[in-house]
């Protein structure tokens, strides 16, 4: 197994209590409700809100682990679905939206990288800080196959939401049945979280090759297999369509995770968009996930 | 310090600072209901055009609290729309180029509308078109159809045939505006451009031709660069810019209108984000409002919004007695 | 994904979080200088007018600093300008009414220009007028005083008559600038109004008519109102909003003149509050900027804005080198 | 002695150690040299600055004191001066000016009441917290006379810069030469302030009258004086012109201090004007102190 663990520290947050400076039962107790707000028979999703921050923590140069705690969310996140968060900045008010990563308890973690205003402000808060917050947010991963094997493709910020896949698989007894496959720039600081979740993680960075190297040299492993084989990919467009191009060319499904610059990240602006086969779809709302069919990826390279 | 009051009602209705439940906003009986060009609404706050979609919306409450619910702007057939990126941020703001890209006349018709109107809303639906054989296209099919009002939208930025060309040029927006009012009869808005030098000329020509109420004032141009490629953000360049950002400047253009034109209904827009933001239009003259931007931010901002101009009201008997029987202040 | 990059610059620049020495922003030499219409600048950064008094912000900084310094309105007799209250605070922004009060040229040749020009600052006068007499009078007399620019203020939203009326009307505006022309050798730059539904064609009437440069924007009409009492906070009612706020759609105007007029040298106005905003401008075309509202923040933020501007443009040799020759990007 | 003490803990900043709950020898350390900027032989006034909050205190229902530290404006200040506080607020992002009230060491005080966004933000912040300011800014009082008794007449919110006059001359020996004569709206909430620098405090309250029928009280005991009476005033503009009508009738001269919105309040954008006989003039630069002869208001009523 080709598993290379950065010296950071193994995460406990999965199988061990909360970190971060405060109680998690105490942190957690001012929510919303986990079950949505029911008025008049009639059940509505909670709206924007603000809730507490657990940890913030440097999983590399410039990437920031996120933790908040928010029962509502936790509880019905789902591997692929977004939050957006706000800043506390009157001058920047749009949303951000992040792929929900790790679920523990009432908790809820981010992974992202600073690359601008509103990603450095977020890595300057501190436990214990509030945040605004709404979500979950998008449509999942389509993981409902029982005896599929998931090989997540990811690259570089693109591997939250399949660290969420793999937790959900893990939580579901299907373990033994997902392959990270993740490409970093430099150091590998996602390894170690989605080594919790998956016991067959091989990462790679620039200086070793891309994820492409990685597929190519389970081609033969994978022809053995008998179960279906289903891809989740997220990162960068030219990775994800190179993604397309290698599963397609052998028959393999896929599923990517799409970002798109966003409004709102809950359907109502039409910001979004991203050409499919059946016209323009929101990313938000139809998406973030499509598959390689959808996006007429399966010819391109 | 003459001036020095205790009374400043900013904060008190700052965004998100709300701390009613949604059971309350929801079911609360509304106290200061409005008329807009003689269609009743339940309280004066609407949701802006392009930025209310009953699917994604009614998820988060029930539509039919609002005053009035404006609908993506409409076309005969489907539009695609502008490439991405489609919104950048701007300080206090946000810059977007979708170019009306909707579904078209027929879907909206088979999906949106009934939806609606089930669900109890007061529907206004935004009108779009290239031209004006467009708009005549749409404004006839929809003559018999269950909306509640129309809102011609002739000030989109982001398309470059008809929308904003048409709001610009008073002769232009008198012919279109004459031709679809012989068509229909239902109440008819003029959403207007503030792209313009001279808005009361613009805002003549529309009541000349027989717009029923006006409504302004749709985005400003606007962009962004992205500084390390020293391209523009939005694929299509510009855009129009929203948010708090436009705040004062739609203000003077609601005050502007109504002192021109002290009978004709008008929706207050631009960058309300709390009740007391709304307060400020109706003191301009306006009769209601519609909130864009601040649902990006939050679903529920409308809503919100409308609960606390209903409470902010409840102090100002004089203007809410006028808001119910249809007149301004 | 493809578009996240590690390199945005917008927070490095930020409004205040320059932790730069005033010592170091005085004395160091200045990398990167720029030509507006013939006239070196040691940086492409000014103060817009209005915003800058000499006596006041030389107790900050050494003037002479800046690329230029544009200076208030000056008119031919004292005006004593719109009675207070004179601002209101928007969302990230400021609306103004003063109304070009000025002490009149008498006071500005006697005291300002020589003040400014011993502290060898590189001096833009900002002219004002209630008519084409009272700017050509004024251009008159500045023909061979030591002011190294002239800008002709066609924009003030908050005078009645000239001002705005002049920079909205592109005959009007045309008329204007040749009378001037025949009587000035000085680099004249025209500021223009945003309030316009056709930026091109006004342009387009000052360059005709011989203006030299071109400055935008000035101010957009604007307005708060008090929701205690229900009236306008200004005593003017409505005046020029500013500040970040207006900085996309500022932009947007640059970038729209810079496309229709290749060749003409523009200085890019409104919200700019770091070198970031600034550099956005030069990427839009500008050959230069001044700083308006960010000043009222912090007296030294032009200066600040500067040295940011100077240490961004060190990676971007080739936008550089195209302002040192006085093109532009 | 008319003195009232309203029981508010009477304040020990001026004689005993500082309060907050840092120590102040720590807290005032970063900051601004106190001799302003010099340059190349020029000397330069800071500009804009981030400096540590002291303390924050309601000294009233919505009335508070915020306590700041920054050497350059504790030892430049004086009377009737003022500083630019600015929110952290991209939304708010103009001046809002204050009276300067008391220095203690590196400390400086302001009270305000809570009218606003802005004023409500302060109140909100905590010892420790950092706030920017600008200032000392305006002209002060003229204090000059070294035989002159003053009376200081404040209404309202306009108690601070008499509070700061009444410290200076305390400071400078002359605390037996002020009269503090402070209208209140109901709680006389700056009374055990001033009182530690003026052992006369009359003040008065909706109640029981207004300033005037505390100098009409006056009248007697100050025609008895033969050295130059001098009245101080700030509060709302009717009360000022009233205090300016009953000196002038009596031949007692009198110094104003002004409030008016401003933009800069440095004396750059000319939006805080004042009517005076010599034309209008700006409030923030050649204010805010005007005499009732400039301001036109001896006539007045
Ligand atoms: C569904 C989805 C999931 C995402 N998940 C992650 C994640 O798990 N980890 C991660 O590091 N990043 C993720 N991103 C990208 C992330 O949203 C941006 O990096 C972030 O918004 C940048 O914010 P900023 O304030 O630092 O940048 P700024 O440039 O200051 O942002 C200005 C505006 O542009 C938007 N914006 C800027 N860059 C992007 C971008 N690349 N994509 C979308 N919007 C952008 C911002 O949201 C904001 O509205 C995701 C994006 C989407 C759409
Ligand atoms: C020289 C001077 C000294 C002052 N000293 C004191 C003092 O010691 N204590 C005190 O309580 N108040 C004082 N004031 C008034 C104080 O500045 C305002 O109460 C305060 O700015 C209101 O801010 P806000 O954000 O709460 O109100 P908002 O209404 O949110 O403010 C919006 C804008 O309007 C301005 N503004 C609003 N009201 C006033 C006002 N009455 N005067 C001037 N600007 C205003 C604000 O500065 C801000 O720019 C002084 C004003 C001046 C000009
Ligand atoms: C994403 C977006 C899409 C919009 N689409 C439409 C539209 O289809 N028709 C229309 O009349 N106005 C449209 N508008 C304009 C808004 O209805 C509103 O006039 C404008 O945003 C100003 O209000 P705000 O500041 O509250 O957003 C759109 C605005 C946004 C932000
Ligand atoms: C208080 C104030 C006074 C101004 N006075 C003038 C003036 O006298 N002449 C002029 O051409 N522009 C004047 N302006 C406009 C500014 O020069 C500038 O064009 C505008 O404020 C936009 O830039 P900003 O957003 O950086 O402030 C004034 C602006 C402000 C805020
Ligand atoms: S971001 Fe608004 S519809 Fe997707
Ligand atoms: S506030 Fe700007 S000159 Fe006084």
């Amino acid at each position: 197994m080709s598993t290379q663990f950065i010296p950071t520290q193994i995460k406990q947050r999965h199988t061990g209590p909360a970190k971060g400076s405060h109680d998690a039962s105490d942190i957690c107790r001012c929510h919303e409700p986990s079950e949505g707000i029911v008025v008049n028979g009639e059940s509505y999703l909670p709206a924007r809100r603000s809730v507490p921050i657990v940890s913030v923590r440097q999983l590399d140069q410039g990437v920031i682990e996120l933790v908040i705690c928010d029962r509502y969310m936790a509880e019905h996140a789902r591997p692929a679905q977004f939050a957006n968060l706000f800043t506390h900045d009157g001058l920047r008010l749009m949303p951000r939206p992040f792929g929900i990563c790790e679920i523990c308890g009432d908790e809820v973690s981010f992974i992202f990288a600073i690359v601008g205003a509103g990603t450095a402000q977020f890595a300057q808060m501190k436990a214990g800080d509030s945040i605004d917050v709404l979500g979950p947010l998008g449509k999942t991963f389509d993981l409902t196959s029982p005896d599929a094997r998931y090989i997540l493709v990811g690259g570089g910020l693109g591997v939250p939401p399949l660290i969420q896949a793999a937790q959900y698989l893990h939580d579901s007894g299907r373990e033994n049945r997902t392959t990270a496959i993740f490409g970093y720039r430099k150091h590998h600081f996602a390894d170690s979280i989605v080594g919790q979740y998956s016991d067959d993680v091989r990462s790679i960075d620039e200086e070793q090759g891309n994820v492409i190297t990685v597929l190519d040299s389970m081609d033969a492993e994978l022809r053995q297999i008998s179960d279906p084989v289903v891809i989740l990919s997220c990162g960068p467009t030219p990775m994800m369509k190179a993604v397309a191009f290698w599963a397609s060319s052998r028959g393999i499904a896929t599923q990517f995770n799409l970002e798109e610059r966003m409004g709102c990240g809950y359907g109502t602006c039409v910001v979004c968009v991203v050409d499919t086969i059946h016209g323009r779809k929101k990313v938000c709302l139809e998406g973030p996930v499509f598959t390689a069919q959808e996006l007429g990826w399966e010819s391109e390279r | 310090m003459g001036e020095r009051t205790m009374t400043t009602a900013i904060e008190r209705t700052d965004a998100l600072s709300s701390s009613q439940s949604l059971q309350d906003m929801l079911t609360l009986p509304w106290k200061h209901p409005t008329i807009v060009a003689g269609v009743p609404w339940k309280n004066p706050v609407g949701t802006a055009s392009g930025t209310f979609n009953v699917e994604a919306c009614s998820r988060f409450y029930d539509v039919a609290q609002m005053g009035a619910v404006s609908t993506k702007g409409v076309s005969i057939i489907p539009w695609e729309g502008n490439p991405t990126p489609r919104t950048a941020e701007t300080p206090a703001g946000t810059v977007n180029s979708v170019g009306l890209q909707n579904p078209g006349l027929d879907h909206y018709l088979a999906n949106d509308l009934p939806m609606l109107k089930r669900m109890g809303a007061n529907v206004i639906t935004n009108v779009a078109g290239h031209s004006d054989e467009d708009y005549i296209q749409v404004v006839e099919r929809l003559a018999d159809k269950p909306c509640d009002m129309l809102e011609i939208n002739v000030s989109c930025p982001n398309v470059s045939h008809g929308g904003m060309s048409v709001g610009t040029d008073a002769k232009a927006l008198h012919h279109l505006i004459g031709a679809l009012r012989n068509i229909t009869d239902k109440p008819m808005i003029v959403k207007l451009s503030p792209n313009v030098t001279d808005i009361v000329g613009i805002a003549k020509a529309a009541v000349d031709a027989g717009a029923d109420a006006l409504s302004l004032i749709n985005t400003l141009v606007g962009m962004r660069i992205n500084t390390t490629t020293g391209r523009p953000i939005l694929a299509n360049i510009t855009g129009g810019v929203s948010g708090p950002c436009i705040f004062p400047i739609a203000l003077s253009f609601v005050w502007r209108v109504r002192r021109a034109l002290p009978d004709i209904p008008i929706i207050g827009i631009g960058g309300i984000s709390n009740g007391d933001n709304a307060l400020e239009y109706l003191y301009a003259g306006a009769n209601a409002v519609e909130v864009g931007a601040a649902a990006l931010l939050d679903p529920i901002a409308p809503l919100r919004i409308a609960r606390e101009l209903d409470d902010l009201l409840d102090a100002r008997p004089e203007l809410a007695e006028k808001l119910a029987e249809g007149r301004t202040w």
